[in-house]
């Protein structure tokens, strides 16, 4: 799957905010941390983590709405954060977002059409005519499942399901190379869930576009992801191929996320296994824990964790892809809830 | 009329003695832009003390309309029209504010979704905490500070007292659902209803709080309503399933039977959309299609228009809920079709 | 396209056109009221002049004070002024000058503040703290003083009454502006449209103030108010309008010395004053509901049920 | 965790707060709550007076201000010689006696047995003192430009009860002048204006709460007849109605300048107040140095209607700058009906001569010069625009008319026709033709060398020659000049309560002595 | 909060040094007040002394430089028309229309809560539109003819209440107050009912409810306080409004405030008076908005503990 360049390659992205002083003094959020990122053409990498994890504000970097600290982005080889100008907005049409909440994402005073075509009011070249666009607007509403005669219709005249397909048709109307998915399902319901998770898929498909899918359901992750990555607190804890990580986790976190989350086995039962109930809560991203970030919640944790940060290891088991976790004890090779 | 009355009563050994919250015949209009709609339509179903009953459904079903007509805080647009919510015997639904007001507590009590929201701002939590107490109990502020530092502890937040003085926005996600529940349970009622307790919650957070629920309904012996679009969290905490699609109830009965064996395309097609159960790389089998605007209930079958099983009869004729099964119903002309499937 | 991705079913999507405004208006028997009142002062202010000729002027020293009448014509119906002049007439005539004056003022200041809160509370940092800065100097200024040192170094014309009242009132907008706009700055359409390149005017103008208008509207309307009250209390210190215009604020306020022997003078143009901005402020609120997609049904309901608590979102999902 | 304020301690802020902002409202601190409202209780000892504002000052030499003047002169200071009012005649106050014994030198006898408010004797020293103060000092007391015209003045104690004044030039109506001087103890200071004088008059002041009051006590030791009051309290309310208001409600018993929509039959007494009202036409400015416009303009203003309606009749239509009673007055002059027609073909006249009439004329109006100034304005520009003339009203405070009004006027203002009140409360016409006629006087415009030299010759004259030689100038500036077009001789509207008996005179508005005030029949003490 | 404090202190001096600039500059472009000063036949040598003495004949950025130098000493020169000093007299004047304020806006606020409250409690209901209208009318009213009728009616036709002034027992106050609040406190029944709308549709306002709370308990300790914040804003805008209320009550009740010591100066070129009470004017205005800000911190913990601007 990996190539010579990839799609999108960043490294070692630091980022944090100055936020309200807490009770030790610290006024510093720290949401990225040293991240590292591959994704090729054609691609979906998963994100999965715990809300604020970082994975939201990875992806605000990813699309140049937040500037990082640290650290280098490539897109297709060019670094996007040095373009100004035309370069810049030619650069902007390559990488589009899907929202998490459909309604918040939609302006709305605007019509469907109003919304589609927004984004060639700044493109102007691309779309020229007035004709065009509304042809335009009826093909990308086409392409989405939605019916012609919706094109003047307000946000709050769909359902959940419908106004994601307009986010879509949205990010679709620039014909970008890449889409940041950021939760794009999560506030579905489960039929209209399959429904927009098949229209993805049907998109990439045909349109050969990326994908960086975040989420925090690990189950729709390991249907639509080719690799996943699974971020604590600011930092990539575990990545790899999709079936690795979820068959194999390296990282304890990772296993505990994936028993944390109900499964429903064909006979109508939970498959609930022998679930790792994490105690305690997410630290506090102004003041994490040293060394290990996970430790303060971790099972197996030692006095190692708390004094050096691991670093990533792989599995020797020979793939061709790396299958990676920062952990100083990674779990054996058996894979989990067997 | 309903032939099997109280038929989502599960097993048969929890059915003697009398349902902690029995609904039946449930109606809810509502008054929108284009008229007047029917909302909730004839809903029934019980639950007794001990267990959990799950009300199933997607957005808009009416799953929420129906746990506020329970508890009686349905907006002024909407308003009960027929049926009867019993509680502890009495039908509340005929019951004046004021004595109403005296069950909300002690014996009916709800947990919301949205914890932020749902706690007011600017009360430090300790004071939202101890409010049950002063209202059925009559507790000085001290006193109601005093079992609210209790309840706190109880539901697992740490230094409960120092906290107690905290303001909601000063709790994490999860810490704050764990408050809302707390501020529920706080006079052990009879009936917990619980509106999507978990849906803003990480998975991590999300177990933690439903094995809370389940703990506090075996400690404090409750009837739990739970209202929930997660078929996972239905399979593993609920212990009966009434399942709503746009105002009806389309089928009922214990959780593990309806999901092994669905006798209704609409619960078939929620299950088969599960994405943990598909095959990677193939589309995911969607129920295609959305729910009718309640404006635009069709007459027939609620579910026809989404039905691979729709014929001309659904078209004209809505199926009653019909039992198959010893504890379950299904609402579907064909539901013995879709047995032998 | 793939079997899976079903249209939505034809029942279930029946075309819902929004209904026209003005059947909407029809359904909100206050709005309605209140539009039509609005558009009769309108239209007496566009042209009434031009039917009434010099009624409003002509003086008639020996007609002074006449009471409300039949028996003198259409111009003595309302009675006279200590000059004889038609009160009628020149309530007419008033319209005009009050509009002329009221309307700039509260245009430009809502132009300018919004625009200035909104770029403030856009960018946020140092261009936000400059513009609060301005706003809190000229809310320092007391407005009624400002306004009368002002005129009395340049004259009281039109222009300068409608330019102090609006630099007085810039403030209100720009704080209200600049709130919406760093409330909305970080709404998620706000980021798609960054995302999409959209540079910061355009962002604004498409994103921030639509929704922020009804809120401006509101204050607008209320401010609408203001100026006219402020032009009366200007009048009142004698540098308001100048005869021989007249507004409604002037007549009140030169006819306050007779509010004990000939109280049509005052109380008159005071019930334009108030039946104006009251029907300003209704229309204003049904405005706001009816330029909001998702509440526009509320104004379908009957009105008994209207103002009542917003609907859970079951409803319009 | 973040920290936070224990909740009990925040409400006990709150509290605090409002118990703040309760707090000075429950104490009351700006009154002393006798309940009986400003101006004292109506028990018959106190005479309450509302003023329609606050004296800037109570320095006497500022009492040719009306509002100062109002309450200082006769009643707390007293001058030398009064003028009686109504009959222009001199009468005695703190000297007894005058005459003139020399070309430039008048001698003054001064009253002995006087005390100021301090206890301190009056002698003529003090009197000397107190002209060389108000007339000869740096103050820039009002009087002095107003009465004196900035003549020097050699003033000379003789003995304590002899005083010599001389002037540069002879001067007639020297003892005129000096009526207007009050007089102050020595030792008075000559560096600054003083707010709380010390005189020698019946009442002496016991206290001036700034914005609210002022308390006069009746002087015990008063050398003259005591007045009736014992407690004098001055209020003031800017708005006519509600100074009626307080007539009418038992709240006040006197009450100055009221507005003719707010006077009653019961409630208030008219008097001629020595003002009267005109268009001042600048002459130097096309079309207005045109004099068949002006002459124009004069006979189209219809007067007598605007006295009776807008002037309520509390004004007498005029034909000259003084009224009856003022030396100089001419009797012959009447005041003219508006005659359109002859002024429209005065106008024509011009017009044909390539006067250009549709320049905008400016009419300069003062807020509150009098009583419905503003409509009185706007019926101006009304008939003046029936003569086809393009009239713009300018409302101005009193700052900005100053500035229309004196010299030097302002510039590219264009033609103005100033509406202005011109009081003469000394009595002789010099003091407006010096003011109002000469080329150069202060607040006139323009004017002839013929006209200026008549004033010049009648300045010189005394008696029947005087008030011959002025009635002829006033008749003459009609003629030959026409800088003013006259509106009226006004009339004052004085409110009075039940309580109290009251005459008024012309001089009431500037001086109000309250010896004169006294409690109506069949009221106590 | 001490840093939040610190940091709007420093932020809104600048503005205050505006003000005075402003004023400054205004009030010298209305002219130089020697005519109203001098006799009206003074020479020109006088009007040139007077000038000169008062130093209206400097550049007026020298006058600005001298001025603020006395300013900075804490002199605020004397008044021209009185020849007090001027900080005397505005101080003087100032606590009289403060309370007058002060009694007014409590009065307006606790007036508005209840009566917003209640329209708010049953939107739509008879109640809620009359107060809705009546509240709108009272928002309307040109404020001197209501201080006129006023006076009228209370004072002279009825005769229980007094006509004006500031003598007396707790009954002068009533006109005055009456007189200020009608705007104010139309303006605020129609923010209160709209915020309290707003909260008593909050989801924690169903919770109270669901907890058996009386409607009492949900109206006035749960939705109320919530409530308060963007009252809170608008009230401290109209607080500052009162000023000009100010002016016209003060000029027809005989009250001796600051509204007509202004007014006054204005009109008689006391520029040092005009000066020294827009100053103490500006300085009130920071002060209430920092007192608003600290009102916010105290209702509501999040602004608290938000990050300063």
């Amino acid at each position: 799957m990996s190539e010579p360049t990839p799609l999108l390659e960043v490294t070692g992205l630091r980022k944090s905010f100055r936020v309200a002083r807490n009770k030790a003094g610290r006024n510093r959020l720290t949401a990225l941390d040293g991240v590292d990122l591959r994704l090729g053409r054609g691609e979906t990498l998963g994100l999965v983590g715990e809300s604020g994890c970082g994975k939201s504000t990875l992806a605000r970097v990813v699309l140049m709405l937040d500037r990082p600290d640290e650290g280098t982005m490539r897109f297709d080889g060019v670094d996007p954060f040095a373009l100004k100008g035309r370069e810049l907005l030619a650069w902007r049409r390559r990488v589009q977002m899907v929202f998490q909440d459909p309604f918040a994402s939609l302006n709305a005073r605007m019509t469907a059409a109003d919304l589609i075509g927004e984004p060639w009011r700044t493109h102007r070249d691309l779309v020229p005519t007035p004709k065009q666009r509304e042809a335009r607007v009826r093909e990308l509403l086409d392409l989405v499942g939605l019916r012609a005669s919706d094109a003047h219709r307000y946000p709050n005249e769909f359902s959940g399901g419908q106004r994601q397909r307009i986010g879509i048709a949205r990010a679709l109307a620039l014909e970008p190379d890449l889409i940041v998915c950021d939760e794009p399902v999560s506030a579905l319901d489960l039929s209209v869930q399959a429904q927009v998770l098949n229209l993805l898929a049907d998109l990439q498909q045909r349109l050969g576009v990326s994908y960086v899918f975040i989420s925090h359901d690990l189950s729709v992750v390991r249907h639509v992801a080719d690799r996943v990555s699974v971020m604590y607190l600011g930092k990539i804890i575990e990545h790899g191929l999709t079936e690795d990580v979820f068959d194999r986790p390296l990282h304890p976190y990772t296993a505990a996320l994936m028993s944390a989350a109900p499964a429903l086995e064909p006979d109508g039962t939970a498959g609930t296994g022998d679930r790792i109930l994490l105690s305690g809560e997410l630290p506090s991203p102004l003041d994490p824990p040293s060394g290990c970030r996970f430790r303060t919640r971790c099972w197996q944790a030692a006095d190692r964790c708390a004094e050096e940060q691991p670093d990533p290891r792989g599995r020797g088991d020979g793939t061709l892809e790396p299958h990676e976790g920062r952990c100083h004890y990674p779990l054996s090779l058996t894979p989990m809830g067997a | 009329m309903n032939p099997l009355p109280g038929t989502a009563t599960a097993e048969p050994e929890a059915r003697t003695g009398e349902p902690a919250l029995a609904v039946e015949h449930l109606s809810v209009d509502l008054h929108t832009a284009s008229g007047t709609v029917r909302a909730v339509d004839d809903v029934s179903f019980s639950v007794h003390k001990g267990r959990t009953l799950a009300l199933l459904g997607e957005s808009g079903c009416g799953k929420s309309m129906t746990a506020l007509s329970i508890v009686g805080l349905l907006e002024p647009v909407a308003e009960v029209v027929g049926g009867s919510v019993k509680a502890g015997g009495t039908d509340v639904l005929t019951l004046g504010r004021r004595a109403r007001r005296r069950l909300a507590g002690p014996v009916l009590s709800i947990v919301f979704q949205d914890a932020l929201a749902a706690l007011n701002p600017v009360q430090p939590v300790g004071r939202q905490l101890g409010e049950p107490f002063r209202i059925h109990h009559g507790l000085s502020r001290r006193e109601a500070k005093e079992k609210a530092i209790e309840l706190m502890r109880i539901v697992g937040i740490p230094e409960p007292r120092a906290r107690a003085r905290s303001y909601p926005h000063q709790f994490s996600g999860g810490m704050r659902q764990r408050l809302l529940i707390a501020m529920a349970v706080a006079l052990a009622p009879d009936v917990l209803l619980a509106d999507e307790p978990t849906t803003a919650l990480d998975v991590t957070v999300q177990a933690q709080i439903m094995q809370l629920l389940r703990d506090l309904r075996a400690e404090r012996d409750m009837a739990v309503v739970l209202i929930t679009h997660d078929l996972a969290v239905v399979a593993e905490h609920a212990d009966d399933v009434v399942i709503m699609y746009a105002g009806n109830v389309v089928e009922t009965g214990p959780v593990r039977e309806v999901f092994a064996d669905p006798r209704h395309p609409y619960t078939r097609g929620l299950l088969d959309s599960v994405p943990e159960r598909a095959e990677k790389g193939k589309p995911l089998p969607a129920v295609g299609g959305s729910p009718p605007e309640l404006s635009n209930v069709p007459p027939g079958c609620v579910f026809q228009a989404r039905c691979p099983l729709a014929r001309e009869r659904c078209a004209d004729e809505r199926p009653r809920l019909t039992a198959t099964g010893p504890a379950r119903a299904a609402a579907c002309h064909f539901s013995e079709e879709l047995a032998s499937v | 396209m793939t079997a899976t991705l079903d249209r939505p079913d034809d029942t279930a999507a029946a075309p819902k056109r929004p209904p026209r405004w003005w059947l909407l208006l029809g359904r909100d028997k206050l709005a309605a009221v209140a539009a039509v009142v609005l558009g009769l002062v309108l239209l007496t202010a566009l042209i009434g002049p031009l039917l009434l000729g010099d009624a409003a002027t002509r003086q008639d020293l020996n007609a002074s004070l006449r009471p409300p009448s039949f028996d003198h014509g259409i111009t003595g119906l309302l009675g006279t002024d200590i000059l004889g002049r038609s009160v009628l007439a020149r309530l007419v005539e008033a319209a005009g000058t009050t509009l002329s004056v009221a309307i700039p003022a509260v245009l430009f200041s809502l132009v300018a503040g919004s625009a200035i809160g909104m770029w403030a509370g856009y960018h946020g940092g140092r261009r936000e703290n400059i513009a609060m800065r301005v706003a809190d100097v000229i809310l320092s200024f007391p407005s009624l003083l400002l306004a009368v040192v002002v005129l009395y170094v340049f004259t009281p014309s039109v222009a300068n009454i409608v330019f102090i009242l609006a630099l007085a009132r810039i403030p209100i907008y720009l704080r209200t502006a600049r709130a919406e706009a760093a409330e909305l700055k970080s709404r998620l359409f706000v980021d798609a449209a960054r995302t999409f390149g959209t540079t910061s005017w355009p962002t604004i103008y498409r994103h921030i103030l639509p929704i922020a208008m009804p809120t401006l509207l509101t204050v607008a309307t209320l401010d609408f108010c203001f100026v006219m009250l402020s032009e009366s209390s200007l009048s009142f210190l004698g540098i308001g309008i100048q005869p021989p215009d007249v507004s409604w604020g002037l007549m009140v306020a030169q006819g306050r010395q007779f509010l004990q022997t000939a109280w049509w003078i005052a109380v008159l143009p005071g019930v334009a004053i108030v039946l104006t901005t009251v029907s300003a402020t209704i229309l204003a609120a049904w405005v706001r509901l009816a330029t909001d997609p998702a509440q526009r049904w509320r104004l379908t309901l009957p009105t008994s049920k209207r103002g009542k608590r917003s609907v859970t979102t079951e409803v319009t999902a | 965790m973040l920290s936070s304020v224990p909740s009990r301690r925040r409400t006990r802020v709150l509290t605090a707060l409002l118990a703040a902002a309760l707090l000075p409202a429950s104490a009351c601190a700006v009154a002393n709550s006798d309940g009986a409202g400003d101006a004292g209780a109506a028990d018959g000892s106190t005479l309450r007076i509302v003023l329609a504002q606050e004296p800037p000052t109570l320095e006497p030499c500022e009492s040719s201000l009306t509002s100062t003047g109002v309450v200082v002169r006769s009643n707390i200071s007293e001058p030398l010689i009064e003028r009686d009012p109504t009959t222009g005649e001199l009468d005695p106050l703190l000297s007894t006696g005058w005459r003139q014994t020399g070309p430039t030198t008048w001698t003054f006898d001064i009253r002995s047995g006087v005390r100021f408010h301090n206890g301190a004797p009056f002698t003529a020293e003090d009197a000397a003192f107190s002209i060389d103060r108000a007339v000869n000092s740096d103050l820039a007391c009002n009087v002095d430009g107003y009465v004196f015209e900035d003549e020097e003045l050699g003033v000379e104690a003789t003995s304590p009860t002899s005083l010599t004044v001389t002037t540069a030039e002879p001067d007639p109506i020297l003892p005129l002048r000096l009526s207007f001087v009050e007089i102050v103890p020595r030792g008075t200071s000559t560096e600054a204006k003083v707010r709380e004088p010390v005189g020698t008059g019946p009442y002496a002041i016991a206290g001036w709460q700034t914005g609210v009051s002022i308390t006069l006590h009746r002087n015990e030791n008063y050398w003259g007849e005591q007045p009736s009051f014992p407690v004098v309290r001055y209020v003031w309310r800017s708005e006519s109605s509600v100074r009626a208001a307080m007539i009418a409600k038992g709240e006040a018993d006197v009450s100055t300048g009221l507005d003719p929509e707010d006077a009653t039959e019961e409630n208030s007494i008219a008097y001629p107040n020595n003002e009267t009202t005109a268009l001042r036409l600048d002459g130097t400015q096309a079309p207005l140095d045109d004099i068949r416009v002006r002459k124009a303009i004069g006979l189209v203003i219809d007067r007598q209607a605007i006295a009776r309606t807008l002037f309520d009749g509390l004004g007498e239509p005029a034909a000259q700058l003084v009224p009856d009673g003022v030396v100089g007055y001419n009797p012959a002059l009447k005041a003219q009906a508006p005659d359109l027609g002859a002024a429209r073909a005065l106008v024509e006249q011009a017009r044909a001569d390539g006067a250009p009439l549709d320049r905008e004329i400016t009419l300069v109006a003062r807020n509150d010069q009098f009583p419905r100034v503003a409509e009185t304005a706007e019926a101006l520009q009304y008939q003046l625009a029936q003569l086809g003339l393009n009239v713009r009203i300018l409302m101005t405070d009193t700052a900005a008319h100053l500035q229309y009004q004196l010299r030097p006027f302002p510039e590219n203002v264009g033609p103005v026709a100033l509406l202005i009140m011109h009081g003469n409360q000394a009595g002789d016409a010099a003091f407006t033709t010096s003011q109002y006629l000469v080329s150069d006087g202060p607040q006139s415009t323009f004017g002839t060398r013929e006209l200026d030299a008549r004033i010049d010759a009648a300045e010189k004259l005394s008696g029947q020659a005087r008030q011959n030689a002025f009635a002829a100038v006033l008749a003459d500036q009609n003629e030959t000049v026409a800088q003013y077009a006259y509106l009226a001789h006004m009339r004052g509207l004085l409110g009075i309560g039940d309580s109290v008996e009251y005459e008024p005179n012309p001089a009431t508005g500037d001086e109000l002595r309250l010896a004169d005030v006294r409690p109506a029949k069949g009221q106590g003490r | 909060m001490t840093t939040f404090l610190r940091k709007r202190i420093v932020s809104s001096a600048i503005p205050l040094v505006v003000v005075v600039l402003g004023v400054f500059i205004l009030a010298r472009l209305t002219g130089n007040p020697v005519d109203l000063y001098l006799p009206l036949s003074a020479t020109a040598e006088q009007r040139a002394a007077f000038s000169a003495e008062h130093g209206f004949d400097q550049p007026i950025l020298v006058q600005l430089w001298d001025y603020l130098g006395q300013v900075v000493q804490l002199d605020f020169g004397e008044s021209l028309r009185t020849g007090q000093p001027a900080a005397e007299m505005v101080l003087e004047a100032f606590p009289a229309t403060l309370q007058l304020a002060a009694v007014t806006m409590l009065i307006a606020i606790v007036g508005a809560v209840l009566i917003g409250s209640l329209a708010a409690y049953r939107p739509n209901s008879l109640a809620d539109r009359t107060s809705s209208f009546l509240s709108m009318t009272a928002a309307s009213i040109p404020d001197f003819w209501f201080a006129i009728m006023g006076v009228l009616v209370f004072g002279v036709s009825l005769g229980i209440l007094p006509t004006s002034g500031v003598t007396g027992g707790p009954e002068v106050w009533v006109l005055p107050i009456a007189t200020l609040l009608i705007r104010p406190f139309g303006v605020l029944v129609q923010v209160v009912r709209g915020s309290m709308v707003a909260a008593l549709s909050a989801p924690y306002v169903k919770v109270a409810r669901s907890k058996g709370a009386s409607e009492q308990r949900v109206v006035f300790g749960h939705a109320l306080r919530n409530a308060t914040m963007p009252v809170l804003t608008v009230a401290g805008d109209l607080t500052i409004g009162l000023v000009n209320g100010a002016v016209v009550v003060e000029t027809i009740f005989g009250w001796p405030g600051i509204g007509k010591l202004m007014i006054d100066s204005i009109l008689q070129r006391d520029f040092a008076v005009l000066q020294a009470a827009v100053l103490l004017t500006a300085v009130t205005i920071f002060l209430l908005n920092i007192l608003i800000d600290v009102c916010y911190a105290l209702l509501d913990a999040r602004v608290r503990q938000a990050v300063p601007a």
